[in-house]
């Protein structure tokens, strides 16, 4: 993830940030270690799309729009639907976010993403097949991040899940009648940094400039792990990953109580 | 412009399909600092258009050689939203959004005093969530609304508006349906104290009595939405305002 | 456009042309202020093409091959040949034209002239088609920019009219009689700039370097507006397009008469 | 992770197809220095896995402005073969393998004493000539060895190895069928000494027993492979010796 | 080379389908300073081929690290146009393309004086507007006249030919269909005055004989081609001494 | 070809090697002006390609996979399967290869490497028709350069002919008997390099580096030319090339016999 603009951040707003989680067990913003920013979700907003989502997770913002079209399956999965998810880092939502092909850091949050989806098995894919081998729903999850402040993964899965939970398959546009996406369950992602030897959940941008590493675990109301990512050159212990997943299993709860009905 | 149809746009009162006489705008919501680490924002509604747009600015031109030792330049980049359209796009600039980003440019650069800040660029992104005509026009609307936001110097504001043709009759701001069934679009934006045109394309078939026909009801309309801007601003100056007394 | 090599012109020559212009209302090659500069148009340059055309327009310099093939329509358009234009800013042309995908100069230019033929519905695109929804023919207009000495828009379209009004369909290729492209009309572009506030017409590279607009219309011989596109970071005043478009309208027929028969 | 299936991963003595048990490991074997150019290098087999790891550097990080003044960076760049899969994979890099090429840089520059290399990258390539299931753990695992064969200092080798869940039943170090119809897949890597996960990722179905079933069963594999890595790295040196005696 | 075929490329009397014995050549035009903004410029025709060349330079080479403090390089860019073949082609470099490029880029090399331009490179843009066989030594014909009407020292100029086998018979200056449907094609360049050879490519099958008669046949073309080179380049200083006489 | 790292070998080791060459005809390594270095090569490294080989050529070092698959053949050739040739200079080889796009060189060796295996005729692409127009064999030679020390074209011929030569058919993905790709001959690629007025064989990359041009001379059995390639910005005399058609023909011979049978 991209270093405050100038490439530093001020010693003295680094050390406030550090000092305060290891002495206060508070962070800079005044939230709780395994606390999530405030989450506000609003869905429909692209009516012209077949579901759709803005989402802001504190300060940071994503609009995710879901486009579902009838195509070809993958010759290999011939009776299932197709599910691909795609993330633009805008230049508009940081300094130094370029246009063009996308990043090594958006190709890994987009990846995150599908994972926690298709491996919770949120969208049934068996039930999206006009005709086997033929032709089949393509659910093309799209998710455009305008206003960057920390922890992508979770703002955009949150984005995606709302969307898709919302989502009308358009089968009138050959001959059938519309129905709504259909949906199994709703996983959360949860990511975590950990600043020196301490963890917190939803790092906003300052504290993943100073996070050695980074946690992203995804569960379903099952309880189970759906998909999990290390990321940034340092280390978790076993412990630290064991109490991360039990984190995770508390505030994706929370998570999920936010999601569209 | 459109496809030949057989499609009525008007009704029997002469009003078109969404109820608008001839002259009429469709309804045109701007807010403004809607992002927060952006130096200035503004978001869009006109119609069935939503339209982020971010300023960035002004910040040293890069790479070296694109500097201008005498001024800034704008550098404007329209972006559709792969959900934006009815079929899903294919992310990244093809040849249309880079025309476009080209003229809203240079729009742009007419506007905002470049000569105050030599060897800056200015980026203005204007990223389009959802589509649905006269999108050039809304996104230079309220790229000059984000520009006036981020604090940037300017001669005046930019206002845009198109007009059109449609079963014959010359209409203002077309509607989706009218740009792709009508027979003429004609984009225009100005700087509205002295109503020099910094944008003008035209597609389509005019008489030179139906163009100025077309112009003299954009001109009006640019009064219009050009105090939609002011309000904006104003909202936002007065919010900001606000914010500072507590 | 680009800027002379050194991106400066000497002040003295810029003045030359400048005090010329406002003081004489002569230009600095002797030509009146609405003059366009010879036009040369030489056809069936390239026999192997479909159609072609070479244009020199002063010491601009351009060649269209027209290329018509069969292939499939578009889905929203089953009933209509196909019409693409593209123009290489080729780096023989100027010594900062580089080779590589099409800068946003060559796009524009591109989508200027191909609006003008295409609005002003000069091929008949209904009679470009084979089989409704299956089979049409396209029709390529490709152009090779090979020396630039400013307005590129008017050469290109000059060469590209020129070039179609003297185009070939190739069906034999598939079975049938081969049959002249079927056209309508002969758009016009009349390219003026402005410099100070004076408009002229035609404008040399060096006119474009001291220009802060410019303004392209395309009309036909129904004397209607086609295709308009005002470029550059200057302005006009709604009294200088009105003014312009008058001019656009004679020059146009101008043009007109050069064109093959 | 995997299609559904009616395939059977287990025979009736609960071994799996290849005939091993649920703990056991495919055979490896890694060798160093099998080429000239580099500065290190190391081929791994890890049942049908061949790859081929080559280091460069430290050397002066290109260009300039991906400098960091306080350290060095590691940049892997995982690469499958054209022909290293079963249908021809085009040349160059995809969403996954960038995906890869990202988490084993991470995992590489945590056990590099990047801070020795201040300004400079050092270039980790490696390339997939047969991919038999859990390649980039393969690859991380040799390109740990080419790195110590380069000499360059590191904290501690990196060691990897994947579980996952094949027919409800936790196992190690999955092959490619069970890769293809199991329901989850676990790459782990460590730093042996510590025991430190520098990388971790995880996809499919897995309760929170199986995690931690699996995780130890990984804790206990690395340590095997770690001795195959260091084997490899005394050999070299051996025979290096050897080369000095002459 | 070419496709299995029982299309006759002889006629009863031994003459080509053209015309044409085996040891003549086609039609050779070469016209200089052709363009006003290159340094140099020449246009070729070539039986069916039409190639216009440019040069640009000696001026810096760029980007920077290009830059041989020894001597210029020079660098040749081969395109086709859109137009130039039956089937229209994809604008833009193709594997085919950069490979001539390259060989023409190394016999242009050679016969420049780039020893006296440190630092330089020198450009030779070459334009395929209608391609009939033979566009690689065309283009290179003409690159090394329009380099000498630029006013770049060389050693020699450069001057190229083809031969081939046809129906087993070895033929000078394949045209397209002997191209399509012969056994072999032997392009070969050469600098006149010393007979060096500075590109050669072969493809097909010849015996060591029909190699032998068929690099006779060039090396006797390659003197007859030379002076159409060095006649235009006379026609183009008369002619400029004719227009400094007005 | 890449200079040195450091874009300069030391005068002294230049001269050394040139002083060897041209006062003792023998080079750096001791071996003969017409001598190629040891060949070792290892055929079906890669079983789950259709065939494969690892090729040492002194410390040069290429690993060639071949994968046929089943495709539609080229428009004008409906009766012949399809050859295509790709080589990566991969980074891993040289410190100064990139990753990315293909080079000029590669594409200049693949080019090589693919004309002397098409033009020898050496598989017979007629017997790769499954239904004529409809379905052929496509086969894929890839190689990857993973230790560049010289003399690309040779090693990369070498594998393509080594793997080729042991390669499978595999018709049973088409429900058909899998079958050794139909071989006639085994084309060898002889490369030279002029270094002053000396020409030798097989040169390794000091010597690449201080030479002035190459000849690439590739025959089959038959004796006959199948493809030549100069490269390089020197040249040959025609008396150099007839010598070094010659030499070709005696070392081909050579590599021939290390080709698996």
């Amino acid at each position: 993830m991209p270093r405050d603009e100038l490439d530093v951040m001020s010693e003295i707003k680094r050390n406030y940030i550090l000092q305060k989680i290891k002495k206060d067990g508070i962070r800079a913003d005044g939230r709780k270690l395994d606390e999530m920013r405030k989450v506000v979700i609003q869905t429909n907003f692209i009516p012209r799309a077949s579901g759709s989502a803005v989402v802001t997770l504190g300060r940071t913002k994503v609009v995710c729009g879901i486009k579902i079209e009838a195509g070809e399956p993958f010759p290999d999965t011939p009776n299932q639907g197709v599910l691909t998810t795609n993330v633009e880092l805008l230049p508009m939502a940081f300094p130094t976010f370029e246009a063009g092909p996308p990043s090594e850091d958006s190709i890994e949050i987009a990846r995150v993403v599908d994972r926690g989806i298709r491996e919770s098995k949120m969208i049934d894919l068996q039930k999206l097949v006009v005709e086997p081998a033929k032709q089949v729903w393509i659910v093309f999850i799209d998710i455009d991040v305008i206003d960057y402040d920390g922890n992508l993964i979770d703002a955009c899965t949150i984005a995606a899940v709302s969307a898709l939970a919302t989502a009308v398959v358009p089968a009138s546009t050959i001959g059938q009648k519309d129905f709504p996406l259909p949906i199994t369950c709703r996983p959360a992602s949860v990511t975590m940094v950990k600043i020196e030897n301490i963890v917190v959940v939803d790092p906003d941008l300052e504290e993943e400039q100073i996070a050695s590493a980074r946690l992203t675990v995804t569960m379903a109301e099952d309880g189970h792990l759906k998909a999990m990512q290390k990321g940034e050159p340092g280390f978790f212990t076993l412990e630290e990953i064991q109490k991360a997943i039990k984190t995770s299993s508390d505030v994706g709860s929370q998570i999920r109580n936010n999601y569209p009905k | 412009m459109g496809t030949a149809s057989d499609k009525k746009l008007f009704d029997e009162n002469g009003l078109r399909l969404d109820g608008r006489s001839p002259g009429d705008l469709r309804p045109i919501r701007i807010e403004t600092d809607v992002l927060n680490r952006a130096d200035g924002s503004a978001f869009i509604e006109w119609g069935g258009n939503k339209i982020q747009v971010a300023v960035y600015g002004p910040r040293e031109a890069y790479p070296r050689h694109m500097q201008d030792i005498n001024q800034a330049f704008v550098r404007a980049r329209y972006n559709m939203a792969a959900f934006s359209v009815d079929e899903r796009k294919r992310p990244g600039p093809d040849r249309r959004s880079m025309e476009i980003s080209k003229v809203i440019s240079e729009a742009l650069q007419a506007a905002v005093m470049v000569e105050l800040f030599p060897r800056a660029q200015i980026d203005v992104f204007i990223e389009v969530l959802q589509a649905d005509a006269g999108t050039r026009i809304a996104g230079l609307t309220a790229s000059a609304v984000a520009l006036a936001a981020a604090g940037v110097p300017m001669r005046d504001l930019v206002v845009g508006c198109t007009a059109g043709k449609v079963d014959g009759k010359v209409v203002l701001d077309l509607s989706k349906e009218e740009d792709n069934f009508g027979q003429a679009d004609l984009p225009v934006a100005v700087m509205p104290k002295s109503g020099k045109v910094v944008l003008m394309q035209m597609d389509g078939d005019l008489s030179i009595d139906e163009f100025n026909e077309a112009t003299s009801m954009i001109f009006k309309a640019t009064e219009r939405i050009n105090q939609i801007q002011r309000d904006a601003l104003k909202k936002n100056y007065a919010s900001t305002a606000q914010d500072w007394g507590e």
